[in-house]
């Protein structure tokens, strides 16, 4: 998906996600991360991450309770302002609202310092979010003071950056983790200082006021998986692209998946790794299509070689079947040009929003909810039109909520 | 005077160390593979699906053979792989503002840009006495910082079916462009080492000081090979671009591939030795061994481990062969070197 | 002391040693004779304890030893002197002569004690111009072979010191050090196997000659009662009478082809030269004298920065070997690997090299034959590596090289260092063919015989300056009085 | 290799005094010292101007903090390039570390972890050095291809982040003594065990003679090939240092740890920075310190001025690039062509 950077080889870069985790998805992660039996049991057993059906492989990240939650909060109507999906929550109840009055600036959040530890902007997700964000605070005049570090994707610098911006003078602290279990103790130790706002991947600790959302990966591999099932008859072949063995969030979204493929009884013949990269995604799907002659279905675990996989059926000289992708420009672009079937779940970029307006409740006491808890759009035929937008660059994302914001689209790099 | 008996047959031996040494190897492991992928998959050898492996495997050729041009003068050049995705990058980017440029006139001013590279590569390396490695390297983060910095994280453009057309289309319907392409390089790379060039450059690599009091322009030769490893990384880009679009990273970890394929042909880290045939061969065993591990459907995981053991394993075999006859010749060599 | 019985030893199967026996006694010195391959250096590296012989023994001092490492060897009191230095020159003097036996207090090198060791050897041998701590690369290549000395004394209490070509490297003067510094470890009653190709200092040192042919022992002459020629028969079986070609008469030495005035750098003053078609002109001085800088500034290599300078009437004072090369100048350097060739390349590319280079006239490879041809090079056809050739046909490679640029000055720095007595002779009679067909030669030696057997006329050098020119057939005295009349630094310009 | 030729070509390079080219300003340890507080004196002035502060104790810290991991990796890959190596297989050594490390720590004690992880980190750096002495595979080839080895296992049995290290450990990674993180303290302790093993130990003096001439050395008893082997031991010992201090700091194990912060390259650059020649057999530990220090003071003026983190990869590739242009210069052409020579002969033999 957009969020990865991964390396294929040695002295490049990441290697991973840096990813989403509703809270509840963070629990799912202390659940199969550091849950003894199933890890060691990998240890053991080098096949085990490979994409074998067998049950005891799903179970190692698969959590019942967890995908039917999600599944729930795709149908649950959002609270909040209509039309503004970034300031809308799901279900807040479940999480209990967070009394933010200790917090509140007395004289008024005129002023105010926020500071924001980023993962890092290695990736095109990270870009448009990044830049979202700053439109968002451009719009609030009264924050005087709007401090970035870029941590590169490096926990280690990460837990510095949070150290220092919980030694200056911020009056409430925004934190993209790097990573869910890493960042934990320095996100803790800030907590005793300044009101801290956790936004795309989670912590494992609540010590943050609030936790902001999408609704996670079940739901997004769900959904695309389901269009499949609709799509495509029984027994019908569906190679799946996914990133990178063995990343959690990855997982879930595969897991939700492969549960959908089976009660369909859909015939899943390639289960693959792109490492993110086009070409070997193209090559991957093309070498598929020359096995199995006929390739009924699609499914992508993310956005980033979507169009490679199309591609791929155009050169062969194949009709292109039911694919799913992300709300990334390029896909959406082909999509309308080639009119295909297709489904686009997103992983909205317009969650980086969020966290500027929670700061702002938080620091004029007004109450926000423990788990802030986004909708998760879909882009279907039905609704392309809001999502796709003329004249942006190819690594936009659809749902970025940023239409109206200033500056847009130039800054976005659209015209 | 007459040759003696030692320096004849160690003569012998080493002709075959030479050919066993550097060449061989390589064309042993592709033959493996390919019978391998054979088996693996019937079809693999109809014309279409074969002309794609290749079309696939152009990429990588090219660079192998940029590559082994610095190699074999004595250097490395690690900055390709950035060059690639920066080609890639900046190309689209270039679209973003002149959406109707003509495609011609874009992958011209790659090229020309990946020469540029190349050159000041080269002046670092040959001027200021630095490392190729170090420039190299440098030159990978300058490259890398510049084109995002300068595209603020992702280009702007999209590529043009005109452009791309070049990596991804056919040549009279059949004939991928992207194999033309490999042809090509690989015929002007042969050609390029026969001529005078090339001699001097091997000799370059085998004997500076000696190559320098011999009257070749020791700096210029050497900047020129840089500039050859750019332009092809270059072109390297244009192919990548055009077959799978735009992509932040598109050439990541390809100049380690480079080098090990170019390894993999037996050309010797250091310099002046090896043929820029057995080079490029390595690169298509490379990708013929990813196009196995791939239809074997080894773990995604797993894949990186066997490919860690299959180029140590093709490397030391070549190696192990080569140095014991160097061991041996070494001997009676040095004994004449004293007498 | 020592006897080394029957060795034998083969490479591939191919036998290079046959059974070949020695002995030693303490305080001799018994030097090593023979050709190209003849085994010589085989055999001492048998010795040595860096290849393990087939068959033969090995006997010191009554124990049969089997050495399969140089440690051994060592240890057992047997040092090596390789004509290529073994040091690094980065590390100190004291690091050098210790290294691989690095004296150990508790845990860590004992750097004091290892300095104080090496400053008593350095003493022992009265060599005062070296301090432990001195960077090896500070130091002249003289200086770095007493190191060398110095390491295989460190190295045990060595009874037998073997030394490959001691003087390759050596200019003149430092030979007689050496000379001194041999007779002082041989009064101390160690024996000396001493491999050379030059004779005079054969008879100059040694007790006993064991001559070696084709891995075979021809003879061991006891050096009081044989000479020169008996020496040389028994090496190639050739007489010594055609050794140098005869000389030019005048009618043979045409225009000047190569001419300075008042040229000179940073190592060179107010040289005035001419250098004239069908001439062998020889240049004669120390080491340090300028000899080799003069030769590469002639080729541009070291550029002249003063002066005036005209090639085939032409002026052109060459700033860099490209230059020099394309107004017809040619130069056989001093290091035939380190600058001569290109060693993992073809004979043909090698021969090729400078054409291609300057004239980018690779392409008509077909004359390189005929120069090979002329130069007669003996090898397994023109794709053979150079590196397998022997020294010999090597310097004919380079030679062929220069012809095929077909310069009208040849410039040769030791032309025939490394080379054994049958090829010098024919590197000798092809140089002697080069001046008759038109071309100004000038030979820089340090083999004063070689230099008054080769040249038309002696220039001789001393402290970057032309000190005087003699007349063909000069003796080595004259020579030396006026290479010596200046007070020329020994350590000269060492670099 | 041959003697210093008697009368130098090219060079018109004065000749040196005797023990000259050590404690001098152009040796590169003293040099890249005084670069990087040189940089420290020109950031401070910089940021101040920029408003911000510069001189503060939590910026210490910060550079100090960040400087260990890279730190303990550069030390230990200066031991493998002074002996003419290379190791490309730290990175993905790190991460199996940090696993390691953590999973343990979750089941037994820190003390079965510690010494887990460095018989993991002493089983690939033997398995490097025979590959490399044995097998005669270039170091660059031998290492990448572990690298991938490695890579393949993590990825095969890792799925994130893992394990869990004790908040015992863990004070490793946070606490300070004063403005001093204790993990500093880890580092110069590595350092300089390092240090005295190059420059005061036997195998230090062989992994000189070694990297400088393994021709030379071995003709001189070297046991060449056993020297190699020790310094990959030693530098993935190191590296196993880094990924205890990386799994205290970041309280698991992360199978991303070493590869997203490149400490492969990285840490050869700091040791290239810290005038350690890439051909071996000159420079050491010490500068190597010095070239990390220069690497995180920059990084931190970098936060200070919130400079786009593009744009620092452009600033350290041209740092990098600089640095060892200035340590060519002195040499001159003859020492250049010397160390060609060597690395040729490197890669003939590897």
């Amino acid at each position: 998906m957009s969020r990865t950077r991964r390396t294929t080889r040695p002295g490049a870069r990441n290697r991973r996600l840096a990813a989403p985790a509703a809270a509840l998805l963070a629990a799912a992660l202390l659940a199969s991360c550091s849950s003894d039996a199933p890890k060691d049991d990998l240890a053991d057993d080098p096949a085990a991450s490979e994409q074998a059906e067998d049950g005891d492989k799903r179970s190692e990240f698969f959590d019942q309770a967890d995908y039917d939650r999600q599944l729930e909060l795709t149908k649950a109507t959002p609270e909040g302002p209509e039309g503004k999906p970034w300031e809308q929550m799901l279900d807040p109840a479940s999480g209990g609202m967070v009394d933010t009055s200790e917090y509140a600036m007395e004289g008024g959040v005129e002023g105010a310092k926020l500071c924001f530890s980023n993962a890092g902007v290695f990736n095109p997700w990270r870009q448009v979010g990044l830049k979202t964000m700053k439109a968002e605070v451009a719009q609030h005049d009264e924050i005087a003071d709007f401090t970035v570090l870029d941590a590169q994707g490096k926990d280690d610098k990460q837990i510095s950056d949070i150290q220092e911006l919980s030694g200056q003078d911020c009056d409430a602290l925004i934190v993209s983790p790097n990573t869910t279990a890493t960042l934990t103790p320095a996100v803790e130790e800030a907590c005793g200082k300044i009101p801290v706002i956790v936004f795309d991947r989670g912590v494992e600790t609540d010590c943050a006021v609030t936790f902001i959302s999408p609704i996670g990966g079940y739901a997004y591999g769900a959904a695309a998986a389901d269009f499949l099932v609709d799509e495509v008859d029984k027994g019908g072949k569906i190679v799946a692209l996914r990133i990178s063995p063995g990343v959690d969030v990855l997982e879930t979204r595969w897991s939700a998946a492969e549960i959908a493929f089976e009660k369909a009884g859909l015939d899943v013949v390639e289960v693959k790794f792109t490492d993110g990269d086009p070409s070997k995604a193209k090559s991957i799907v093309s070498d598929a299509i020359a096995r199995h002659g006929r390739i009924d279905g699609v499914w992508m675990d993310s956005g980033a070689t979507s169009v490679a996989a199309v591609e791929a059926f155009e050169d062969a000289g194949e009709d292109i079947p039911p694919i799913t992708g992300e709300d990334q420009q390029d896909f959406l672009q082909a999509w309308k040009d080639k009119d295909l079937t297709a489904i686009a779940p997103a992983y909205p970029t317009f969650q980086w929003r969020t966290p500027v307006i929670a700061a702002l409740k938080i620091l004029k006491g007004e109450e926000v909810p423990k788990e802030w808890t986004l909708p998760q759009p879909v882009v279907t035929e039905e609704n392309f039109d809001e999502y796709y937008k003329e004249g942006m660059p190819p690594l936009h994302y659809g749902a970025c909520g940023c239409e109206e914001l200033p500056g847009y689209p130039g800054d976005w790099g659209g015209e | 005077m007459t040759t003696t008996t030692p320096s004849a047959t160690t003569t012998v031996f080493a002709g075959v160390g030479r050919r066993l040494g550097t060449g061989a190897p390589v064309y042993v492991l592709l033959a493996v593979l390919l019978a391998a992928l054979a088996i693996t998959d019937p079809g693999f050898y109809e014309p279409d699906s074969f002309l794609a492996f290749i079309k696939r495997a152009a990429p990588l050729v090219i660079l192998a053979a940029g590559q082994y041009m610095v190699i074999v003068s004595g250097g490395f050049d690690l900055s390709v792989g950035a060059v690639v995705t920066a080609g890639v990058v900046a190309g689209a980017e270039f679209y973003g503002s002149y959406p109707d440029a003509p495609w011609l006139l874009v992958t011209a001013g790659l090229l020309l840009a990946g020469a540029i590279v190349g050159l000041v590569n080269g002046l670092i390396s040959t001027v200021l006495l630095v490392p190729s490695f170090i420039t190299t390297l440098g030159m990978m983060l300058i490259l890398e910082g510049a084109v995002f910095y300068w595209t603020g994280g992702s280009p702007q453009g999209v590529l043009p079916e005109s452009f791309r057309s070049f990596g991804r289309g056919e040549a009279g319907g059949w004939l991928p462009w992207a194999v033309l392409a490999c042809l090509a390089v690989g015929a002007i790379a042969v050609w390029l080492m026969r001529s005078d060039f090339g001699r001097t450059l091997l000799a370059t690599g085998d004997n500076e000081r000696a190559a320098a009091l011999a009257g070749v322009r020791v700096p210029r030769v050497r900047t020129l090979a840089f500039v050859l490893s750019g332009t092809a990384a270059a072109l390297a880009a244009v192919l990548v671009a055009g077959f799978s679009g735009v992509s932040a990273q598109a050439g990541r970890g390809l100049e380690f591939e480079a080098i090990t394929a170019v390894v993999l042909g037996g050309v010797i880290l250091g310099g002046g030795r090896g043929s820029v045939v057995a080079a490029m061969a390595g690169a298509f065993s490379l990708q013929a061994l990813f196009t196995l591990l791939n239809l074997q459907g080894v773990s995604g995981a797993l894949e990186s481990t066997v490919q860690g053991f299959i180029v140590i394993a093709a490397v030391g075999l070549g190696a192990a062969d080569f140095s014991r006859l160097r061991r041996r010749r070494s001997q009676p060599s040095e004994g004449k070197s004293s007498s | 002391m020592l006897t080394m019985q029957d060795v034998s030893k083969s490479f591939l199967g191919v036998r290079v040693l046959h059974g070949v026996s020695l002995d030693l006694e303490p305080g001799e010195v018994h030097a090593l004779v023979g050709e190209n391959g003849a085994g010589k250096s085989t055999l001492m590296k048998v010795l040595a304890g860096e290849y393990a012989p087939d068959e033969g023994t090995i006997t010191l001092d009554g124990t049969v030893h089997a050495f399969s490492h140089p440690v051994q060897a060592q240890a057992a009191g047997i040092g090596l002197i390789h004509q290529e230095f073994a040091l690094l020159p980065h590390r100190t003097v004291a690091e050098n002569v210790f290294l691989g036996r690095e004296p150990v207090r508790r845990g860590f090198v004992d750097r004091r004690a290892m300095e104080r060791r090496t400053a008593e050897l350095l003493a022992e041998l009265d060599e005062t111009g070296i301090t432990p701590r001195t960077l090896v690369k500070d130091l002249s290549v003289a200086r770095q072979q007493t190191v060398e000395i110095v390491k295989a004394l460190a190295a045990s209490d060595v009874r037998v010191l073997v030394m490959d070509e001691p003087t390759a490297p050596l200019a003149d003067h430092e030979v007689e050090l050496l000379y001194a510094l041999i007779r002082r470890l041989a009064a101390r009653g160690i024996g000396i196997l001493y491999i050379s190709h030059r004779l005079r200092e054969v008879f100059d040192l040694s007790r006993r000659i064991t001559v070696l042919k084709d891995g075979r022992k021809v003879a061991t002459l006891t050096t009081a009662d044989t000479t020169a020629d008996e020496v040389v028969r028994a090496m190639v079986g050739r007489e010594l009478g055609s050794y140098y070609p005869p000389r030019a008469g005048p009618e043979e030495i045409g225009e000047p082809l190569l001419t300075t005035a008042g040229a000179g750098n940073e190592r060179l003053a107010g040289i005035d030269l001419t250098l004239r078609a069908g001439e062998v002109t020889g240049v004669a001085g120390l080491q340090g004298s300028g000899r080799t800088s003069l030769v590469r500034a002639l080729f541009g290599a070291a550029p002249f920065t003063r002066g005036h300078m005209t090639v085939t009437g032409r002026a052109l004072r060459p700033a860099s070997p490209r230059q020099a090369i394309r107004g017809g100048i040619a130069l056989v350097t001093e290091d035939r690997k380190g600058e001569g060739l290109a060693l993992r390349q073809s004979v043909r590319d090698n021969a090729l090299l400078v054409t291609r280079a300057v004239h980018g006239e690779g392409a008509q490879a077909g004359g390189v034959a005929g120069l090979l041809e002329r130069v007669n090079l003996r090898s397994r056809g023109h794709d053979q590596e150079v590196q397998y050739l022997s020294g010999g046909n090597q310097q004919k490679v380079v030679i062929a090289k220069w012809l095929a640029a077909g310069p009208r000055v040849l410039l040769f720095d030791e032309p025939t260092r490394g080379v054994d007595v049958g090829a010098k002779a024919a590197i000798h009679t092809l140089v002697r063919e080069l001046a008759r067909d038109g071309m100004a030669v000038l030979i820089v030696s340090s083999e004063l015989p070689e230099l008054i057997g080769m040249s038309d006329r002696i220039l001789v050098m001393s402290d970057g300056t032309l000190a005087g020119e003699l007349p063909a057939g000069a003796g080595e005295e004259d020579i030396m009085r006026l290479a010596t009349a200046s007070d020329a630094t020994p350590e000269g310009s060492a670099a | 290799m041959t003697a210093v030729r008697t009368e130098a070509p090219v060079s018109a390079a004065p000749r040196r005094l005797p023990g000259a080219g050590r404690l001098k300003v152009t040796d590169p340890v003293v040099g890249v010292w005084l670069a990087a507080a040189a940089v420290t004196l020109i950031g401070w002035i910089v940021v101040t101007i920029d408003g911000g502060q510069f001189m503060t104790q939590s910026n210490f810290t910060g550079i100090l903090q960040n400087s260990v991991a890279l730190g303990l990796v550069a030390v230990g890959q200066s031991a493998v390039i002074l002996t003419g190596s290379l190791d490309l297989s730290v990175a993905y050594l790190i991460s199996l570390g940090t696993l390691v490390a953590a999973e343990t720590m979750e089941g037994g004690s820190v003390v079965t972890a510690v010494l887990a992880v460095l018989a993991l980190s002493a089983a690939v750096g033997l398995a490097n050095g025979l590959i490399v002495t044995g097998l005669k595979v270039n170091a660059f080839i031998a290492t990448l291809g572990m690298a991938f080895i490695l890579r393949g296992y993590i990825e095969d049995n890792y799925t994130g982040p893992a394990g869990d290290v004790p908040a015992s450990f863990q004070r490793l990674g946070y606490d300070r003594i004063g403005f001093i993180p204790i993990s500093v303290f880890l580092l110069i302790a590595v350092a300089a065990v390092l240090w005295l093993i190059t420059k005061r130990t036997r195998l230090g003096h062989h992994m000189y003679a070694t990297g400088g001439d393994e021709h030379a050395a071995r003709l001189s008893g070297v046991r060449t090939r056993r020297t190699v082997i020790y310094a990959h031991v030693l530098c993935a010992l190191c590296v196993g240092a880094a990924a205890l201090f990386l799994a205290s700091r970041l309280g698991a194990g992360a199978p991303w740890a070493g590869t997203e912060a490149r400490y492969d390259l990285d840490s050869i650059a700091a040791v290239v920075l810290g005038g350690t020649a890439l051909a071996g057999g000159r420079g050491g530990v010490a500068g190597t310190l010095g070239g990390v220090l220069l690497l995180s003071v920059l990084d931190s003026i970098f936060n200070q001025l919130s400079v786009d983190p593009f744009f620092k990869n452009v600033v350290r590739g041209v740092v990098i690039i600089a640095a060892v242009a200035l340590y060519a210069r002195p040499f001159r052409r003859r020492a250049k062509a010397r160390d060609e020579a060597r690395a040729k002969e490197k890669g003939a033999l590897a």
